[in-house]
């Protein structure tokens, strides 16, 4: 980890009440040294941002579980581009849309709705944590290595 | 964005009181005034209709049949966002899965009384070719396609609505001749919302059982039934005991006499048939204690709640167990899931083929009992020991009233849930699985449990932990949460005797 | 079409007594001379081989274990008619599909050593790109090959030849690197084969036995099994005992130390248990009493033999009880079957599906046991009540020589097997199952059950018959033919409100 | 059943054990009144031909189970041809071939090779004994109805 501190804003988008795999997520990024703004479930959009703006985040990440993720996350990055969060890292995870769909479809969907990183079903706390690792690392040495979608890992999962 | 409780319940003060009619009657106008399709909603119509439905239509009669011949049933869940796809999901799990009740699941916008959201939603899912909605707007299509969704089956229907706001979904759900509702104020307010008061989801729950009683009380029973399964996530029996004897208290006091309680498998052979002794009896217990001698009470076991494995073969074995574990427990039906739950809402064919494997396996475990089994008896008893003093002292700290000692518990800690989201809820309390399979207390939190039954718990966890060498503590919880949905390869190597 | 016992088999009358040194010494070299790939094998060499094996490739080692460790371990069956697609297959099973023992099935030609055809098959096969063959022509590839396989997978193989003619498989398969080797000349004989006789049959296993027994000199434990299973057809515990009992007491007379005992499921929870308890403490008796202190006998069950659905859905609910049942029995070993099992030998995907779902009951299942479980208790006595007044009798009409009892009893219809296609068995016997899913005895044939143990079961018949309306008689026993195969919605239909 | 009785020839051929569903076959045939004559499993295909010439039989059903019936079966209809049994009826049936197959492809096969008939995996004695009774029929009365190739109903069992 680097210092100093990085600030991550973490919830459950929407009316989603899946708060199990959020509430393990945001102990193992506590535990590995990030500061942890945890709003929990059924947080609407707004909130998240407003978090991030409050806290001067470096990262949100939003889970949604219960599939109509793909309604709420619809604007996420635009919502964030309008409050000043240009280039916020956001990553998405859980079980992003209804029913049991390609998943190289599903990523594609969200990373062009402008997040950074999307997680499959039943990512483990590991890979987020490699990602943030890199990612983090990449934006403070910009040229080496090349930031890579984040979508082309987590296809791998 | 939760809906607030209306003003007439913020008058009274909170008690387990059956709702007065005039005030009842009050409430139910301007419920039924916020959304145009409550305007459809008819009471004697609606009477009329249930009367007409066959009686193997009506769930209340079906679950006392259950019972009486001693039946396992089978129900699905499933919701689609558009009316026809949801009308054919419902004549699917109807004439390919052979469920014996078959299901509305109502989406996460609808159970939010978002219902602007869902017509969104509709008319995404319809645009996109796709269902956008976990589940069916039951309040934005209302009564007349209701009564169609009865129509294209022939089984009795069940709303299944995850809600602590179930008014108006309930008013339009029975009266378009739903015959049973799944919900309560206790469980789905401490394992669905997060901002919601407990006092508000017992108010809102007390006027959908007061509903049901309207019913009863013109010829009509309906099925109620409580989500004991709560969050889903090891939940101990005794958790879901003292939620299921609680809410079925609430039900009584409104007038309630149908009324079914519902626990998540343990997974455990014996765990699971001594849950539903012990629920059937406690419960029982507890209602003939309050002066209620006639509520009939069905248990239904539901498949494994918590994380689930992406291979399809292990699913399939779960799904398998599960009606194994619901047959031999003698629950009177099992809700069920399938090979797709890992990774989303499972199309019709998979939803109806996790119906047929959990039917096979009931067929072959059928009249197999535990009774008399020595390892059954003493956990039936264990689980007694650690429902009885949380129930008792929620009791007594209501002054006997049930709906003030539950709100006044959960201030206290000394009623809590695991995993909860709810700010109401401490959610101290942590479970974990045990070397031998059973779910187990690794932290009681503030819960009340009799030191002697703790040290069991615990002797039992340590066991596990120095077996698989980790740290008896918080990693036991987490890394049970994961434990089912993990590769059957790490669950038991092949590679065990390099 | 059967190869006759050899020449040198004749000129001793049958007798359980070892083979003595000299006449096996040169039943080998006749045997061997029968294929040319039979030049392959060299003892010496042989047992060399098995001994630089890892201790986890050796199945006599592994089935110790597994017993020592409590666990229940999974075996597939499975071959294709080509050297590389067989070696495919074993491959996938052990990656793939977990299985903690590799088969090799044989395929039917070489079952009935028309080795000729064999080569055919494997032409064909090569020609078409498909298997033409339902196993592996292991005579036809011959040792080196044989090696080769071993080799390729991490895990000890078992050869699955279904043969009352094992004599030059059982060669070219221990001399490749087998260690286990599944057969035996009661069980197969009566099961398998139609024209050879029960004395010829248990002469070739004699040899086989014998051939075991000079390993196990040679300090190399080899596991041979017994298919108590037999015509897989409704075959109730007592009759699969009797059968093991025997086969067991032969091999013991041979040399052989390490014998599995196979059972189909009966698909009862409690009378499996109770089969795979009696059946360990009944062979263990009769082992004991003639002397035979040190033979270690692991049970294996399998999978439901009978005939399969063609729902895949039930047919995974079959195979994850199938999990179920072997590791609540406390079975050593389950050997498991696929959703393809109605339609034809499965792909190696499938195959390894039906062992993941497999593994993943038994995981859900581990440790759960029905001792001291009152019905369990009594299931178990009444199958020891079946079983040593028909091995007691076979044994007296022997003169205490097993080998000579069985033949006679046979003849006499005082040992018999349901569903023989053998023409020295009567088949007279006829099974069912009764209404609360026990496999019963409905006609005995001629063989010895008590009085009152055939009152149990024809009372537990005839309560059948009654409940269904139908005849006591054969056709109970044609309807449990077809039982399991139903659809689910025959089995337990989901209109039975109406 | 039309008099005077048919005579059926049954059995399992080549290698194969699989008695159950043959025997249960065989009896049933009996009971609807056709004189049966039951050669077991692992029967030869050159028996079967010996006992319908010995007989005079006016059908052979032949059973396979174990997937290696198309091998076995190869040849039948000539072998029948020589023996001049011209026009007997042929029906096979049970699991024809090795491994799950597309159903209507391996119909096809045995219906090239000869056979009037084919049954797919369990296949039930009442569908046996419609057909029977219809092609014994068809052939009292050749013109009408004309006789549907086997096929076409055995694939929709
Ligand atoms: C437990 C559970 C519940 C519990 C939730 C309890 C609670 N309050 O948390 C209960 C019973 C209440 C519940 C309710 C519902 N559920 Co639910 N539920 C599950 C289940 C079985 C397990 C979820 C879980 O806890 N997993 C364990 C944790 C540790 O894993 P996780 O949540 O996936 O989180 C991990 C990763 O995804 C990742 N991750 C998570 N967030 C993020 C974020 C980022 C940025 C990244 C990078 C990674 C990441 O890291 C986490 C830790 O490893 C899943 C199916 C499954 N997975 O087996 C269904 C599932 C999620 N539920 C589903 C549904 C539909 C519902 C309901 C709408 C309907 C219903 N069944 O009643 C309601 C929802 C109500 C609502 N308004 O939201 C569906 C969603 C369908 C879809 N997407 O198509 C699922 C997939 C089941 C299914 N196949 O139908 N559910
Ligand atoms: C019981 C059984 C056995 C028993 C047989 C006992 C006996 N002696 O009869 C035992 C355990 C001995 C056995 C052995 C083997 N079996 Co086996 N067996 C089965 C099983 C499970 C059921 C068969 C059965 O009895 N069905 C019940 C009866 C009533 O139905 P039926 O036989 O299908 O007959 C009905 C119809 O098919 C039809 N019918 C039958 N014949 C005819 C003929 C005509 C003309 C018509 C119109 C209709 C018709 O009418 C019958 C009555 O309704 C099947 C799988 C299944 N179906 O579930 C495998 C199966 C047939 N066996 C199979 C195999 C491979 C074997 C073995 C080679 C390997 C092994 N497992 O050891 C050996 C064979 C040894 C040999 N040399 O033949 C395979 C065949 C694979 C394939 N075709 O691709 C099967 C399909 C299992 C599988 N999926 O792998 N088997």
């Amino acid at each position: 980890m680097t210092d100093p501190r990085r600030t991550l804003v973490t919830g459950v988008i929407g009316s989603d009440t899946h708060i199990v795999g959020n509430r393990i997520l945001s102990m193992a990024l506590e535990k590995a040294g990030y500061k942890v703004v945890a709003l929990g479930a059924l947080t609407p959009a707004t909130d998240f941002i407003k978090a991030a703006v409050e806290t001067d985040a470096d990262a949100i990440l939003v889970s949604s579980l219960y599939g109509q993720g793909e309604l709420d996350c619809r604007g996420f990055r635009d919502m964030c581009v309008e409050a000043g969060l240009d280039d916020i890292l956001l990553y998405v995870g859980g079980n992003l849309v209804v029913g049991k769909q390609t998943w190289t479809e599903v990523e594609q969907r969200f990373l062009e709705m402008g997040f950074d990183r999307a997680a499959p079903p039943g990512a483990r706390v590991e890979t987020v944590l490699e990602w943030l690792a890199h990612d983090f690392a990449t934006r403070e040495n910009p040229p080496v290595p090349p930031l890579t979608k984040g979508g082309s890992k987590a296809g791998g999962l | 964005m939760n809906a607030p409780a209306t003003a007439d319940l913020a008058r009274l003060p909170l008690t387990e009181q059956r709702l007065p009619d005039d005030l009842f009657s009050r409430m139910r106008s301007e419920n039924l005034a916020r959304w145009p399709t409550g305007a459809a909603v008819d009471i004697d119509e609606a009477v009329e209709l249930h009367r007409r439905l066959p009686r193997h239509k009506q769930l209340a009669q079906v679950m006392r049949h259950a019972v009486a011949e001693r039946r396992c049933l089978t129900q699905p869940r499933g919701g689609f966002g558009t009316f026809e796809m949801h009308r054919d999901l419902m004549v699917a799990l109807d004439r390919e899965g052979h469920a014996d009740v078959v299901p509305t699941t109502t989406d996460s916008y609808t159970r939010n009384e978002q219902w602007h959201l869902a017509q969104q939603g509709i008319e995404e899912s319809e645009r996109l070719g796709r269902s956008m909605l976990n589940g069916y707007p039951m309040v934005n299509y209302g009564v007349a396609r209701a009564r169609e969704l009865i129509d294209a089956v022939d089984k009795p229907a069940i709303m299944l609505t995850g809600t602590s706001m179930p008014k108006l979904t309930g008013e339009i759900a029975f009266a378009g001749g739903y015959s049973g509702y799944l919900g309560s104020g206790i469980a789905y307010t401490t394992s669905y919302t997060k901002e919601l008061s407990i006092e508000d989801g017992i108010r809102n729950y007390q006027y959908l059982n007061r509903l049901a009683a309207l019913y009863q009380e013109r010829g009509v029973e309906l099925h109620r039934r409580q989500p004991g399964f709560l969050t889903g996530t090891n939940i101990p029996p005794s958790i879901a005991i003292i939620t299921c004897v609680l809410d079925c208290l609430l039900a009584a006091a409104q007038g309630v006499r149908n009324y079914g309680l519902e626990m998540g498998e343990t997974l455990h052979l014996v765990q699971d048939a001594a849950a539903v002794a012990a629920c059937r009896e406690l419960c029982q217990d507890y209602l003939v204690r309050k002066g209620y001698g006639d509520v009939f009470t069905p248990v239904t076991l539901l498949h494994w709640m918590g994380a689930w494995p992406q291979d399809d073969a292990q699913a399939a074995a779960i799904i398998s167990y599960g009606g194994t574990l619901a047959a031999i427990s003698g629950a009177a039906s099992v809700t069920t899931k399938s090979t797709h739950e890992a990774f989303g809402i499972p199309t019709p064919q998979i939803n109806a083929e996790g119906l047929r494997m959990t039917r096979m396996a009931i067929y072959l475990a059928r009249k197999i009992r535990l009774d008399g089994m020595r390892e059954f008896e003493d956990e039936k008893e264990l689980i007694k020991r650690e429902v009885r003093p949380v129930v008792d002292k929620t009791l007594e700290m209501g002054d006997g009233d049930v709906a003030l000692g539950a709100v006044r518990a959960f201030e206290a800690g000394v009623l809590d849930v695991p995993w909860s989201p709810n700010r109401g809820c401490k959610s101290r309390i942590m479970p974990a699985r045990d070397a031998d399979g059973y779910l187990r207390i690794l932290d009681p939190g503030l819960m009340p449990f009799p030191k002697d039954v703790m040290e069991i718990h615990k002797a039992k966890l340590r066991q596990r932990a120095a077996q698989e060498g980790v740290a008896f503590g918080h990693e036991l919880a987490v890394s049970s949460v994961y434990e089912i949905a993990e590769p059957v390869a790490k669950l038991l190597s092949d590679r065990w005797m390099r």
